[in-house]
């Protein structure tokens, strides 16, 4: 962002808001082309995968190798449908109930870094960061599930707001596992300490275990299945969005793909390293004696690396999906008391002692 | 010391059955190949007794009405003149609105006249299009003329016409077709029996 | 929309929240066609419950009695589509016992063939939904796989995929052939290792099994009570099974076989998982029965050949009543007939399994979770086609 | 959209948005959750393995009719249930399809004569763009009226004026958009 | 047991209105009093050596001299059936639209009973005296008539939808020409899309006061739920 406002200043000779405006312009733009081109990628993926683990094809007809087309054309029409709006709704919330739930993602994806600085906002309490705009998104499913005025949809409202309250206290436990280690909120910080020292999946065997009640509970924060319930199709139609229409209720399957994509993508940056390689500097490559590459190249093989990890982490969401049933809301509300908070302050505490001793698999 | 049991067998058993689902469904992703039979480019086997739209042999059926008998919806209906043996044909229709396929019109028919194909695709957009016409022709062929006009010199003591008008039925190609499959019915029924 | 007046709520405890009244059906992904539940919520929970039923009411008794004995042999597959054969029998066996005659031995055995095969594509059916009604979408595809090779075997001797009306009074349609035995055998052989991956991925699982068991626990007496049949009330612990006990056809009573009840392994006896895990293991004995079937066969007639008159000169036995229950895969339909000498019987009454097992719901809902309302309903493996007739 | 639907006049801007607009809508038909009688099964068996209707883009059964394309009304309609397919028609978002499968919904089927409480054809209830006769119909009849209601789709006119032939059906059948 | 014997065990406990065993069909039956039905049922599921513990089936048969409500009863215990019939007498000129036969329920007895008596009454119109939720189960509650009598008339639409194979479609506003072509087939006097003027005077629901169905025709369809 820095980067940009300077380029903006120097370059264009812009000066102060407009520098700042042009630079956020085409950041947002960027980011939100990003998003849609990740989405369509993302639902295509999925429909494959779940058509290949129930040994059928998937997208076939729609463009001309495998259906790659079939999020476009599903784009085109939810585009030109029609858009109701119940008469019983609240008009207004029925609005903007899409716009705040997409923001609240949106606004997740500026502080994680693709790759080496190519990060919108550096911040230096990025995780701090991410957590508290995550919650965001309740709010918008609740104005969704109210204006409605659908039972079905006050049903699947009311879960949302129990179950992502809820899971996001393990959340930030297992989150702040990994910050223990590193000492840092950024999450810059992080790749370049795993650059340096390895994954820190492999620190301790509580840092896996951070990483399984991380993933787990980010999971019941995206509403993936098995933790579906606020849009649980066989109990309550469509949950929240039963009402929606057209491309408002595109906004909605626009917002769970982006969270799946920066759950996986801190996943992927606080445990398994980020845009780095393990033991390799990337930052030597750009040296004549190495490899003489160039900025653009080694920034493009660290965008390759994230979204690498990311897929991988997307893919096992797939996986979980299409293998398990659903929890029933009690039982969400269990797990994530009785077991994922537990086990988070455990391996909070079991990582406090050994950084405090040196212990480890790889001590620092 | 149940309840710690509990909570540590329900960790176990959960991790322990995800992982053994997520096996399943991990050998179906890379090892099992989709069995999808891609429809219209590909087609599945229809078995030979297949009970498919009807199809009748218009030369054979003597319009005995039993057929539209045994139908328990009434799908079927028939309208002939009788001409002595011949037949001047109006009306052999099934209406696939009615029709469920149970074959009981197969088996009372005296001179086996009239099958089942294997064929099923009737989808229309038209609500008076699901009304199948069996009939090949209507009225009186050419040589029913001559046949009618025989029996009538017979009966009247005179001598019969000696030349039979040839004419071509209308719509050969059809025709063709339809002799095509009824010959295919037959070659199964034999295999049946 | 009538009130559920006939539920009292509790108004007196301190903390009282309002009940929400929702409508759980026609068009519903999981009532398994065009139930209507009306349940009365205290948040997630269901406090009472009234079924609607009638959505598919399509005049069956009516139509039994206007048509002849042999044409309402199609009209029986369209009651429980998902086991037309069965739905066959018990008609056909009802109109023998009114004509007083008996199918040929072969003919017998076909029966029991196809009977078991349309058993497994019947309980495959209840295994693939009920993973959909809890949240798990691929064992639907798998069930489905194996429902299609037992859809192109049947097809191959029937000429119809889903509505057989291949068992008709006297005897069966077709005969069969050694080739296409051969391939019930394989089949077999296939299915019992996909029965296997079933377990892995679902029965096994901890959600499922948290889901399913000491949810909607119908005791013994209960199910009497209601009339509840077939797995529903084996899962409560009652080892009835009309095959073992009242062999209607011959060879049920020289094929060994075991009649799975309910053990509540995960739980109480009679609940969710019982019920599933009854029609899980029947579906092995099914082919068990069916490999046996194979090896008894006796050479003969599928039918006699005075009995194919009927085709031609409709049926008309003695003035008389009959009343001919048979196991189907959801329990025990009875046809009853009664015949005034004509062609068509003067009354055609069907008792039908999932009509009396879908009675017990409304007392089975109240206390449970909308989800486990799910589960409970997806349990009882009604088809609504049966239940309205 | 509204107010330029079916206003513009014919010509190559307008017919080449008109159709990549019918190429997605035919490309993503999505069919409702809807269950009535047998032919529910053979429905399944589409979405299922072997038939496989998502290789069309129609295999996302949205169980919300907010959210879907195509009502397949799969069974028989009765007087009880016709008061809510039509209500579950009058949900849905413009463009909505419908596909009558089966006898019963074409036209009767099997209780056209001694049905008390059938109707004779879902057609009376709501129009039909697509009747699919059979009791029930292969899975592979079904899929050959998706492919039929997909070629339809294709040449909808959305910004162009409607043709003679689309105004006289509409007049014909009173489908007042 | 065998149903003789099942029978003369009633005898012996003293319950009155038990006729004699009717051999003559497939299933042997017996005949009871519809007064002393309760009693018997009572006895039936409560006696050890008969403990008929499930109602399998409640049929109620129309034939031309009465209307017959025929109880399937089995025993899983002891493996034995028995066929109940209890006989409701036609009397002189009873049809469809003024007769309706009514015997005590048996639903608090076997709660199977209760749907399969709401059923019969919904098709038959038998009533089932002191049921405890006694509506019509298969058809819309307002319907009108129980087509399973032999006299009943098809209705031609009910609250609006159409029965008819002939009728026209609800959406075809526009299509007047069509409408005034089915009118023109029509005798003339008879409303298009409104049951036959047979049902117009036909008192309906069990014990409630007989409404005009004039009122109850309903055109427009979303008020009729």
């Amino acid at each position: 962002m820095e980067t940009l406002i300077g380029v903006f200043e120097q370059q264009l000779g812009l000066e102060g808001v407009w520098a700042l405006s042009a630079a956020y312009s085409v950041c947002i733009g960027s980011l939100l082309g990003f998003i849609t081109v990740y989405a369509m990628f993302a639902i295509w993926m999925e429909r494959k995968v779940a058509a290949h683990m129930q040994v059928r094809m998937g997208p076939m007809e729609t463009g001309a190798w495998h259906g790659w087309a079939q999020s476009i054309a599903d784009a085109v029409k939810l585009l030109f449908k029609e858009d109701i709006i119940p008469s019983q709704s609240n008009k207004v919330m029925f609005w903007i109930a899409p716009a705040v739930v997409f923001c609240g993602v949106f606004a997740g994806f500026i502080v994680i870094p693709f790759a080496l600085g190519l990060q919108i906002a550096d911040l230096n309490l990025g995780i701090f960061f991410l957590i508290s705009i995550a919650s965001i998104e309740v709010i918008g499913v609740i104005m969704a599930g109210w204006a409605s005025n659908s039972k079905y949809s006050l049903f699947g409202a009311i879960r949302e707001a129990a179950q992502v309250v809820s899971y996001e206290i393990p959340t930030a436990t297992a989150l702040l596992v990994p910050i223990l280690v590193v000492g840092s909120f950024r999450l810059d910080d992080f790749n370049l300490w795993q650059e340096a020292n390895g994954w820190l999946i492999f620190h301790s065997p509580w840092m896996m275990l951070a990483g399984l009640v991380f993933f787990i509970s980010s999971l019941a924060g995206c509403k993936r299945a098995p933790f579906d319930l606020p849009e649980a199709e066989s109990e309550l139609v469509s949950g929240f969005h039963t009402e929606y229409s057209g491309m408002r209720f595109s906004f909605f399957f626009l917002e769970e793909y982006a969270s799946m994509f920066v759950a996986s993508a801190v996943m992927a940056t606080l445990w398994f390293g980020g845009w780095t390689i393990p033991f390799v500097d990337m930052s030597t490559w750009t040296d004549p004696d190495s490899f003489g590459l160039s900025d653009v190249a080694v920034t493009s093989i660290g965008i390759v690396v994230l979204l690498a990890k990311t897929f991988f982490f997307i893919f096992v969401q797939m996986w979980l999906r299409w293998t398990l049933p659903r929890l029933r809301v009690d039982q969400v509300m269990t797990l994530g008391y009785k077991y994922l908070v537990p086990w988070g302050f455990v391996a909070l505490v079991m990582t406090a002692i050994f950084k405090y001793y040196g212990w480890g698999w790889f001590p620092n | 010391m149940g309840a710690v049991r509990d909570y540590f067998g329900n960790i176990a058993s959960a991790l322990t059955t995800t992982a053994k689902g997520m096996s399943v469904t991990l050998h179906h992703f890379r090892n099992e190949p989709p069995i999808t039979v891609q429809y219209p480019f590909e087609r599945m086997n229809i078995p030979d007794r297949y009970r498919g739209l009807h199809i009748l042999e218009q030369d054979k059926c003597i319009d005995c009405h039993l057929c539209a008998k045994a139908c328990p919806v009434d799908c079927i209906e028939i309208e002939a003149i009788h001409h002595g043996r011949t037949l001047e044909w109006k009306k052999f229709t099934i209406d696939y609105k009615k029709c469920i396929f149970c074959e009981f019109c197969i088996p009372p028919c005296p001179v086996d006249c009239i099958h089942m194909t294997t064929e099923y695709e009737l989808a229309t957009d038209n609500v008076d299009d699901m009304t199948e016409d069996l009939l090949s022709w209507t009225g009186l062929r050419p040589e029913d003329q001559f046949a009618i006009e025989a029996s009538e010199a017979k009966k009247a003591g005179k001598a019969a016409p000696t030349k039979a008008a040839t004419a071509a039925p209308e719509g050969g190609g059809d025709d063709d077709d339809k002799a095509a499959k009824i010959a295919a019915i037959k070659a199964r029924m034999a295999k049946k029996s | 929309m009538e009130a559920l007046e006939m539920y009292t709520v509790d108004r007196t405890s301190d903390v009282y929240t309002e009940e929400l009244r929702l409508n759980l059906g026609p068009q519903h992904p999981s009532t398994h066609g065009v139930l209507r539940v009306e349940l009365q919520m205290d948040g997630e929970i269901i406090t009472a419950a009234r079924s609607d039923i009638g959505y598919l009411h399509r005049c069956a008794e009516k139509i039994g009695e206007n048509v002849t004995y042999l044409q309402y042999t199609p009209y029986t597959d369209r009651m429980d589509y998902l086991a037309s054969m069965n739905n066959n029998l018990a008609w056909s066996l009802t109109v023998e016992k009114l004509l007083d005659i008996e199918a040929p031995e072969r003919s017998q055995w076909i029966r029991v063939l196809v009977v078991e095969l349309n058993r497994i594509a019947s309980h495959l059916i209840a295994f693939g939904t009920y993973g959909i009604d809890l949240g798990a979408n691929t064992p639907f595809f798998y069930a489905f796989r194996e429902r299609e090779s037992i859809m192109a075997l049947l097809e191959k001797i029937s000429g119809a995929r889903m509505l057989y009306n291949f068992i008709r009074p006297g005897g069966v349609a077709n005969d069969i052939d050694d080739a296409w035995m051969d391939e019930v055998l394989a089949f077999c052989d296939d299915f019992d290792k996909r029965w296997d991956e079933y377990n892995r991925i679902l029965t096994n699982n901890h959600i499922f099994i948290k889901r399913t068991a000491n949810i909607g626990i119908l005791t013994k007496e209960m199910a009497l009570a209601y009339g509840c049949t077939g797995p529903v009330l084996r899962a409560s612990g009652v080892k009835w099974d009309l095959r073992r006990d009242i062999p209607y056809l011959k060879p049920y009573d020289e094929i060994e076989f075991d009649v799975p009840v309910g053990m509540g392994t995960h739980g109480t006896l009679g609940d969710c998982w019982d019920r599933y895990w009854v029609r899980m293991r029947e579906m092995r004995e099914c082919t068990s029965i069916i490999r046996q079937a194979i090896a008894a066969i006796p050479d003969g007639v599928h039918m006699e050949k005075k009995m194919e008159r009927m085709y031609k000169t409709p049926l008309t036995p003695e003035p008389g009543e009959a009343y001919m229950r048979c196991e189907n895969p959801r329990g025990e339909l009875a046809f009853y007939a009664v015949s005034e000498g004509g062609k068509s019987p003067i009354r055609c009454r069907a008792r039908a399994p999932s009509f009396c097992n879908l009675s017990v719901l409304d007392k089975l809902l109240p206390g449970t979770m909308l989800a486990d309302g799910v589960a409970v309903i997806g349990s009882l493996d009604i088809v609504l086609g049966e239940v309205d007739r | 959209m509204g107010i330029l639907n079916n206003t513009l006049p014919s010509n190559i801007a307008t017919d080449a948005v008109d159709g990549v607009i019918g190429w997605g809508r035919k490309s993503s038909i999505w069919p409702m959750t809807f269950g009535i009688a047998c032919c529910a099964i053979e429905m399944m068996a589409v979405y299922a393995a072997t038939f496989d209707l998502d290789r069309f883009g129609a295999g996302v059964p949205r169980a919300t009719p907010r959210q879907s394309d195509l009502i397949i009304v799969p069974g028989t309609v009765n007087a009880k249930m016709a008061v809510r397919v039509r209500r579950l028609y009058d949900q849905m978002a413009e463009p909505r399809y419908v596909i009558a499968m089966g006898a019963c919904v074409c036209g009767g089927g099997p209780y056209v004569k001694w049905g008390y409480n059938t109707v004779k054809g879902v057609h009376k209830i709501i129009p039909v763009d697509i009747f699919v006769p059979g009791c029930p119909p292969r899975p592979e009849a079904l899929m050959d009226g998706i492919l039929k209601l997909r070629d339809k789709v294709g040449q909808d006119e959305v910004f162009r004026r409607r043709s003679d032939t689309a105004k006289d059906l509409e007049r014909r059948y009173g489908m007042i958009k | 047991m065998n149903e003789s014997e099942i029978i003369s065990r009633m005898r012996e406990a003293g319950l009155g209105g038990v006729g004699e065993l009717d051999t003559s069909a497939a299933d042997p039956f017996v005949v009871i009093e519809a007064d002393s039905l309760r009693a018997a049922m009572l006895f039936l599921r409560d006696d050890e050596a008969c403990a008929m513990e499930m109602m399998h089936c409640v049929t109620a048969t129309e034939r031309k001299a009465s209307i017959e409500v025929v109880y399937h009863l089995c025993s899983y215990e002891h493996h034995h059936s028995l066929t109940v019939k209890v006989i409701c007498e036609r009397p002189e000129g009873g049809t469809h639209d003024n007769w309706r036969p009514a015997v005590p329920t048996v639903a608090d007895i076997y709660a199977a009973a209760n749907w399969h008596e709401r059923e019969q009454y919904d098709l038959l119109g038998v009533i089932f005296t002191d049921h405890p939720d006694f509506r019509r189960i298969l058809l819309p509650q307002e319907w009108i008539g129980h087509p399973l009598r032999k006299d009943y008339i098809y209705p031609s639409e009910h609250g609006g939808i159409p029965l008819e194979l002939d009728a026209i479609p609800l959406y075809m506003e526009g299509g007047e020409e069509a409408v005034a072509a089915k009118k023109a087939e029509r005798p003339a006097g008879e409303p298009l899309n409104q049951p036959p003027s047979k049902y117009s005077a036909r008192p309906d629901a069990g014990g409630k006061a007989p409404e005009s169905s004039e009122g109850k025709v309903n055109n427009s369809r979303d008020s009729a739920h």
